[in-house]
């Protein structure tokens, strides 16, 4: 069962390097991407049934036992998000066969998707704080890649951003690594859970936290960090603007959480106010941003913002239930941002621009279509019984039991608001009758093909069945999160027991 | 030493932060490479500065090696960082060609201000 | 190109900087080198060779495409981990073979770890000299 | 077929309801219990007692007449389907909300109705203002359901139980608690909403722009009542407080008043109907406030005779719409010429919403004033204003019936035709049970008021209605509102003049209110967004380094930082002139305008680091990181020959760069304290002395860096080496990317 852990990592890693020396058609690489992460979807639910039923399972890399060599570990937080990441992997992969162009598909484009995803599970499997940077490291290079592949002009300006800011993110990230493991001499993040609070110099642990704090806050796309969001997603194909959309932002909120509990608990509680704070503005200014756009893979972005709002909320307040709900909330929103993109996608083909103005009459010429598209939208807006709604109820019950009314009072005002944008693409993209003459910048219409339909159909299907159905996740969720909060379980899955259990005395 | 390295540590984020918010991107660039190296000697500081014994065994034990794993972890980080710093290079360079300028607060081809106007 | 005698030069530089690469790897388990160095002192051969030569050539002597050699050498690596794997021990365990062991002298070590360290070089080789083969071409 | 099938369902429904009714006038209701979401207390627990038999009876009976009637109406329509599918899911939402007993389940179909009355106010969707208007519902109802979500899990909360049957045993727990009045606030303000309050009423009226069966449906029978359902429900929980009854009283009162005057404003049938349909709300919500049994029977009585009349209206104005094509009934008269049936339906049915015998109508409008008389507070406020409302609907239906259908003069140039049987067989139906029950009221009111009023109150009660009680208050008062309304009616334009200035002085209305609320909160985003979001990447920077530089220095001056420097170790000349060449050449490059100069500091800046590597015994990482800086300053030689000069300017102007010194300069130090800091700490070297004892027993390399990267941490070395394969093939993939300034933009 220990392969396992690796085999998440190895198997988009090998299908990255078959997808690129695969010697066939652009089409023949996709499906050898698709393959591969139908694979990884297959391995990846063995191993979180094999964690609900176990517990955490780990590994050590080597042979070498921690926190001396590199563990891998699944709890159930990693191995619940590494199943989504790899039911969006194999989406995308799908999607792209329509989406991607061949001149892409010859630079590599599944080489990136695949690598990008082995970041993913590395960075979600990792026990070890250095290789935490290195997974992000093959993350962003992958995602760079796919920033700018095949790019215009405008792709490249967003891409410039997105570089710069996202290189900021790692500087300082390898910086308060290093930091850290000056001051407790080890970089496992169970043993470092067991050396932090026996620092010294505790004040400068707390200025380390910040600096994670806010490497991981950019990563996230947490507010007054998240520029480089906006900036860039939009100028993307459908495809990759998807992926990141689902997937990128989601890391920084998986590390910050992971970090946060584990590392600085301590620090916890001086943190989660700054946490608290953020993620509420985080989720407003979202929302606003979303309010005043009106190209829709636009409005769609800053719809990610919002919800990284959301899921701070549940790590600023602390609480299992809280936490619950913001696992809850990530699994959610990795899913239906993946499937809104996608569907944004469709859109655009259907009518030839991503500009609402020029949009039109898609309700009349495709009904099935609209009501896929508002079953989406409705499931991120939290109308029931779609699965939105039940983050929605998981973050209010959280809120209400720890008296948070303010956050109640904004969960409110944002999810009202969200109305606003998403009713805006329905009412213009769907139900307003299509331009009569179009703009210049306009395409001409094509018909998506049944790579485009199949993810899409998937995927809501399978929201339809998580909002119907959300009892399996909402247990997950909470497992989850109280495996977060009271990592013992985690702790002795990685180290020798009797280590563990001493320390435990002492404390 | 360490307030040396400290004081070279401090002077090289400064320089590299004064590059990077600068409005040309090759100075930013500039100030990236600067900062890397920051990280880089940050870990490297941090885990003990012991001159004079490389972290090689030789027969017999030395009486003190230095410490090697941040070496290793300067080494792995420098050449991640080379990739980085690469594509970011010729990214500037691929974006002064397409946007025909290097001047960060004119290259807002992907941003155009939102428009309120509401046409529901 | 017009010079002969700066192109036998070169090609006797490269020749031996690939040489004292292979030599740099196979030395790196014991004294300073490795993967990396030995890497980036083999692709420094062939970005001379490259500019005394153009990069047509510079292809030529690498034969593959530089991205294949890149995630060879990538693939390399993994498979280094994976052996030990199919002994049902962890990823990335070194696996050795001592030839001319003796009682006291373990004698010459060979294993994965070396195998790993030669997918290093090999990415290392490819990706750089894929860059700057890159470069020449297209700016 | 999605006729047949909305039919047939609606139709199933009907008779399930129907033969509930046995069981449910006994006295015991009909239980079904399932688990859904048991984490978070959400079941699939549904009860039907006598209240929501009424409710049901109602939403299914009248499902069916206009699920027929539509068919009738959209017959040539390509988007009847998409309508019934429509309809037949709104019922279902709607019945799944009355018959829900747990109070989440409750709120999923609750926000069902929403979404699928936006849908339906939005059906003539090529239209802007039918966008507008369904946009408007939704937000206003949404916004509403947002809070009512809240005072559910409250409700819940305090009561311990999600079950709404069972809530009102801990009436007494929920009507003391400190949270009470927040629970009521946020539970009124989704009913208030969701059923047209004031000052929440301006939704409904907009709504209009619904096709009329729509509007017959969810805008006067069925989804306008949610609201009142819930109150009506929740009464013996929460009710019975001067909290309760304030608000509903005095939101009821003004409702009903304000509706009716301007009811009488408009001249479009269908907007007049519209605001009646708010003022019959506003007169429900009014009888709400009063935990009297007499209050609740008269609620009941005029919910049920509401929904036959107004039902048979709505759908005779559409009927009038089809056959004259218009619904101003300044341009309408005489229309029982052409229009027989429907003129003679329309009139049953205004005649019963006057309130006139021997319609159910009266036995509605008597049992109002005889509860409104007992009202508790002020009665005689509540009885003029109840007697006013209901002049206002006697000079609305004696002008429908005088001006319209019987009398009155048409000015439209085609003549009108009459419609299909289905069109007005539904309205007939109606308008002749308002007849028959008014005029034979025992069965109604034994099998669906008692019960029903047996639902609100939770205590056994009997209930009988008579047409004819004698001669008492309430007939003396219907007497004047009769008398009242004929008046009214007579001098209809001057009344609508007075109410029309009324209005102008007004300060403002809900919609203008709503329109602002929206405008500004757009005006807001955009702002912040266009703020925030420059576009500028200096901009962003700025900010980035800046929340580096606070949270930083604010974290250690709160947290003290302190350095202990007596353990520093001392300092090699050799080093400390590296150290300054270095530092020496990082200020070129900060400062230098030439590009060249650039290059060779962060040249010597590199090689700087290496020799300090090497300095402290770090052989592989020196060779790296000269090899690696040769290389990056090669690369970066080529590329800086294809990019423009340093032009002069770098910071904008002097603030900003000060501004930006400032920043640099605290983030050096901010680096240096914490270096020093850190540097100065005892370091745990367990990890390096594993690594120190097993790199040649057990991975047989001497070179320790070395072993560490191939072996003890190879997994980030296989990543690293990723890193560099995927860096390497986006640095090629992006030397190929072709996009040049005249290139296309997307």
């Amino acid at each position: 069962m220990n392969g396992l852990l690796i085999c998440c990592v190895l198997l988009p890693m090998i299908t990255a390097v078959i997808s690129f020396i695969w010697p066939g058609s652009a089409r023949a690489r996709g499906m050898v991407s698709v393959t591969g992460s139908i694979l990884l979807l297959l391995v990846s639910s063995v191993q979180l049934y094999y964690v609900a039923v176990h517990g955490p399972i780990s590994n050590q890399m080597g042979g070498w036992q921690a926190p001396m060599g590199i563990t891998l570990i699944a709890d159930m937080l990693s191995a619940l998000l590494l199943v989504v990441a790899a039911i969006v992997a194999t989406c995308i992969s799908v999607y792209s066969v329509s989406d991607i162009s061949d001149e892409r598909v010859e630079g590599g484009y599944y080489t990136f998707l695949n690598m990008l995803t082995a970041g993913v599970a590395g960075a979600f499997l990792t026990g070890d704080l250095f290789n935490l940077y290195v997974w992000f490291e093959v993350m962003l290079i992958s995602s760079f890649a796919l920033l700018v592949l095949g790019g215009n002009k405008v792709q490249l300006d967003g891409a410039v951003k997105y570089v710069a800011i996202n290189l900021i993110s790692t500087v300082l990230l390898l910086t308060a690594i290093g930091l850290l493991y000056g001051l407790t001499g080890t970089l496992n993040m169970a043993d470092l859970s067991q050396q932090v609070p026996l620092v010294e110099n505790q004040s400068l642990v707390a200025v380390v936290a910040v600096l994670f704090l806010i490497a991981f806050g950019i990563k996230a796309a947490v507010f007054p960090l998240y520029f480089w969001l906006p900036a860039s997603y939009h100028t993307l194909p459908i495809s990759v603007s998807a992926l990141f959309a689902a997937l990128m932002t989601k890391i920084g909120i998986y590390a910050l959480m992971r970090t946060f509990t584990l590392v600085f608990p301590g620090e916890h509680a001086a943190i989660s106010n700054t946490l608290l704070i953020m993620g509420l503005l985080t989720m407003i200014l979202g929302v606003f941003g979303a309010m005043t756009h009106s190209d829709i893979r636009r409005i769609l972005a800053f719809h990610v913002i919002g919800s990284i709002g959301f899921m701070l909320l549940g790590l600023g307040l602390g609480s299992p239930l809280a936490m619950g709900a913001a696992i809850f909330y990530m699994v959610h929103g990795i899913l239906i941002k993946a499937l809104l993109f996608m569907i944004a996608g469709i859109v655009g083909k259907l009518g030839g621009t991503y500009e609402l103005s020029e949009l039109g009459g898609l309700y009349k010429e495709r009904p099935g279509f609209s009501i896929i598209f508002l079953l989406a939208a409705l499931a991120l807006i939290g109308i029931p019984p779609l699965s939105g709604f039940w983050a929605k109820l998981l973050i209010i019950n959280a809120s209400l039991s720890q008296e948070s009314y303010i956050v109640i009072a904004f969960v409110l005002i944002a999810s009202l608001l969200t109305f606003i944008p998403l009713i805006r693409i329905w009412s213009e993209a769907f139900w307003k009758a299509r331009p009569e003459t179009p703009k210049a910048h306009v395409k001409t219409a094509s018909e998506p093909d049944a790579y485009a339909w199949t993810p899409v159909l998937a995927l809501s299907a399978l929201m339809l069945l998580f909002g119907f159905l959300p009892s399996t996740v909402i247990n997950l969720s909470d497992t989850a999160a109280n495996s977060l909060l009271e990592p013992s379980a985690y702790l002795s899955a990685v180290l020798p027991g009797d280590e563990v259990a001493a320390t435990e005395n002492a404390q | 030493m360490e307030i040396l390295l400290s004081i070279l540590v401090g002077v090289l984020m400064s320089t590299g932060v004064w590059l990077m918010l600068s409005r040309n991107l090759v100075k930013f660039l500039f100030g990236l490479v600067l900062i890397s190296n920051v990280a880089n000697l940050v870990i490297f500081t941090v885990g003990g500065l012991t001159p004079g014994a490389p972290a090689l065994i030789v027969d017999g034990g030395a009486a003190q090696y230095a410490n090697s794993l941040p070496q290793a972890l300067v080494l792995t980080a420098i050449v991640i960082g080379f990739g980085l710093v690469s594509f970011t290079l010729i990214l500037a360079l691929k974006a002064f060609q397409a946007i025909g300028t290097v001047d960060v607060d004119a290259m807002n081809l992907a941003e155009q201000q939102s428009n309120a106007e509401e046409t529901l | 190109m017009n010079s002969l005698i700066l192109s036998t030069i070169s090609r006797l530089l490269v020749g031996l900087m690939l040489l004292f690469s292979l030599y740099l790897l196979w030395r790196g388990h014991n004294e300073p080198g490795g993967g990396f160095i030995g890497g980036l002192v083999a692709a420094a051969g062939i970005i001379v060779y490259g500019l005394a030569e153009g990069p047509a050539l510079m292809r030529s002597l690498i034969r593959v495409d530089p991205r294949t050699l890149v995630l060879i050498g990538l693939l390399l690596a993994m498979v280094s981990g994976i052996l030990p794997l199919l002994q049902n021990n962890a990823f990335l365990t070194g696996m050795w073979v001592f030839i001319g062991a003796t009682e006291t002298d373990k004698g010459l070590a060979l294993g994965t770890p070396l195998l790993f360290d030669i997918g290093v070089y090999l990415v290392v080789v490819g990706g750089v000299s894929g860059m700057v083969i890159a470069m020449e071409e297209e700016l | 077929m999605a006729f047949a099938f909305a039919l047939i369902t609606a139709g199933v429904f009907l008779y399930g309801y129907s033969s509930l009714i046995p069981l449910v006038a006994s006295g015991s209701p009909w239980v079904f219990h399932a688990e859904w979401v048991p984490r978070l207390g959400i079941d699939l627990a549904f009860r039907v007692d006598g209240l929501t038999l009424m409710f049901g009876l109602l939403i299914s009976g009248i499902g069916v007449l206009v699920v027929t009637y539509s068919y009738g109406y959209f017959k040539h329509h390509n988007s009847h389907a998409r309508l019934q599918w429509l309809l037949l899911a709104f019922m279902l939402a709607m019945l799944g909300l009355v018959s829900a007993d747990n109070v989440i389940l409750l709120f999923v179909f609750w926000e069902l109705t929403t979404i699928t009355s936006f849908l339906l106010v939005g059906f003539d969707y090529e239209n802007k203002k039918a966008r507008g208007a369904a946009l408007q519902a939704l937000l206003v109802t949404g916004g509403g359901g947002l809070a009512l979500l809240v005072g559910l899990i409250m409700l819940a909360d305090v009561s311990g139980t999600y079950l709404l049957s069972e809530m009102i045993e801990q009436s007494a727990v929920l009507t003391q608690h400190e949270q009470y009045p927040i629970i009521l606030a946020l539970i009124l303000l989704g009913a208030f909403t969701k059923s047209a309050q004031f000052p929440f009423h301006f939704w409904l009226p907009n709504a209009m722009a619904a096709p009329s069966p729509v509007s017959a449906y969810l805008h006067s029978a069925t989804m306008v009542k949610a609201g009142i359902y819930l109150m009506m429900r929740l009464q013996p929980s929460l009710g019975g407080t001067d909290l309760w009854f304030y608000t509903l009283s005095i939101a009821g009162g003004i409702t009903a008043v304000w509706s009716s005057m301007m009811a009488l404003r408009q001249s479009d049938m269908k907007l007049m109907l519209a605001w009646t349909t708010v003022m019959a709300l506003g007169t429900l919500t009014l009888f709400l406030s009063s935990d009297l049994r007499i209050a609740a029977v008269a609620a009941v009585t005029f919910l049920l005779v509401h929904a036959f009349y107004k039902c048979a209206l709505f759908l005779a104005v559409g009927n009038i719409d089809k056959g004259t094509g218009t619904r101003d009934f300044h341009q309408l008269g005489s229309l029982v010429k052409h229009m027989p049936v429907t003129a003679i339906v329309a009139s049953l049915a205004a005649l019963s919403m006057a309130g006139l015998p021997p319609f159910l109508g009266f036995i509605g409008k008597e049992l109002k004033y005889e509860a409104a008389l007992s009202l508790a507070g002020q009665p005689w406020l509540i009885v003029g204003a109840a007697v006013a409302a209901n002049a206002m609907m006697v000079a609305i239906a004696v002008t429908f019936v005088f001006r319209v259908f019987l009398g009155g003069k048409s000015t439209i140039d085609r003549t009108p035709v009459e419609v299909s049987v289905l069109m007005w067989g539904g309205p007939a139906l109606l308008a002749i049970a308002g007849l028959v029950t008014g005029v034979f009221p025992s069965f109604i009111s034994s099998y669906v008021i008692e019960p029903a009023v047996v639902g609100i109150l939770a205590s056994p009660t009997e209930v009988s209605l008579y047409l004819w009680h004698g001669v008492n208050a309430p007939l003396v008062l219907s007497i004047i509102t009769v008398v009242l309304g004929v008046i009214m009616c007579l001098k209809l334009d001057r009344v609508s003049t007075g109410i029309n200035k009324l209005v102008e002085k007004l300060p403002t209305t809900g919609d203008v209110a709503y329109e602002w609320c929206i405008t500004h909160t757009k005006l807001v985003a955009s702002r912040v967004t266009d703020q925030l979001q420059t576009g500028s990447l200096s901009h962003y920077l700025t900010i980035i380094f800046s929340v580096f530089l606070v949270a930083a220095s604010t974290t250690m001056v709160f947290q003290s930082v302190q350095l202990d420097l007596s353990n520093v170790t001392r300092i090699s000349p050799l080093l400390a002139i590296i150290v300054a060449l270095m530092i020496g050449a990082s200020l070129v490059v900060a400062v230098s305008g030439s590009r060249l100069l650039s290059i060779c500091g962060l040249g010597i800046v590199g090689s700087g680091i290496a020799v300090i590597f090497l300095i402290f015994g770090a052989i592989d990482v020196a060779i790296t990181q000269l090899m690696v800086e040769t290389l990056f300053v090669v690369l970066i030689a080529t590329v800086l020959v294809k990019l423009p000069r340093f032009p002069g300017e770098q910071h904008p102007g002097t603030a900003g760069s000060f501004r930006d010194a400032a920043i640099a300069i605290g983030a050096g130090i901010v680096m240096m304290i914490l270096t020093l800091g850190v540097s100065l700490a005892p370091l745990d070297m367990g990890v390096t002395q594993f690594f120190e004892q097993n790199s040649l027993a057990k991975a047989y390399g001497r070179n320790i860096v070395n072993v560490i990267l191939v072996d003890f941490r190879a997994l980030d070395t296989l990543g690293e080496v990723a890193v560099v394969a995927t860096a390497a093939m986006a640095v090629i993939a992006l030397l190929k990317v072709r996009a040049h300034p005249q290139g296309p933009t997307s």
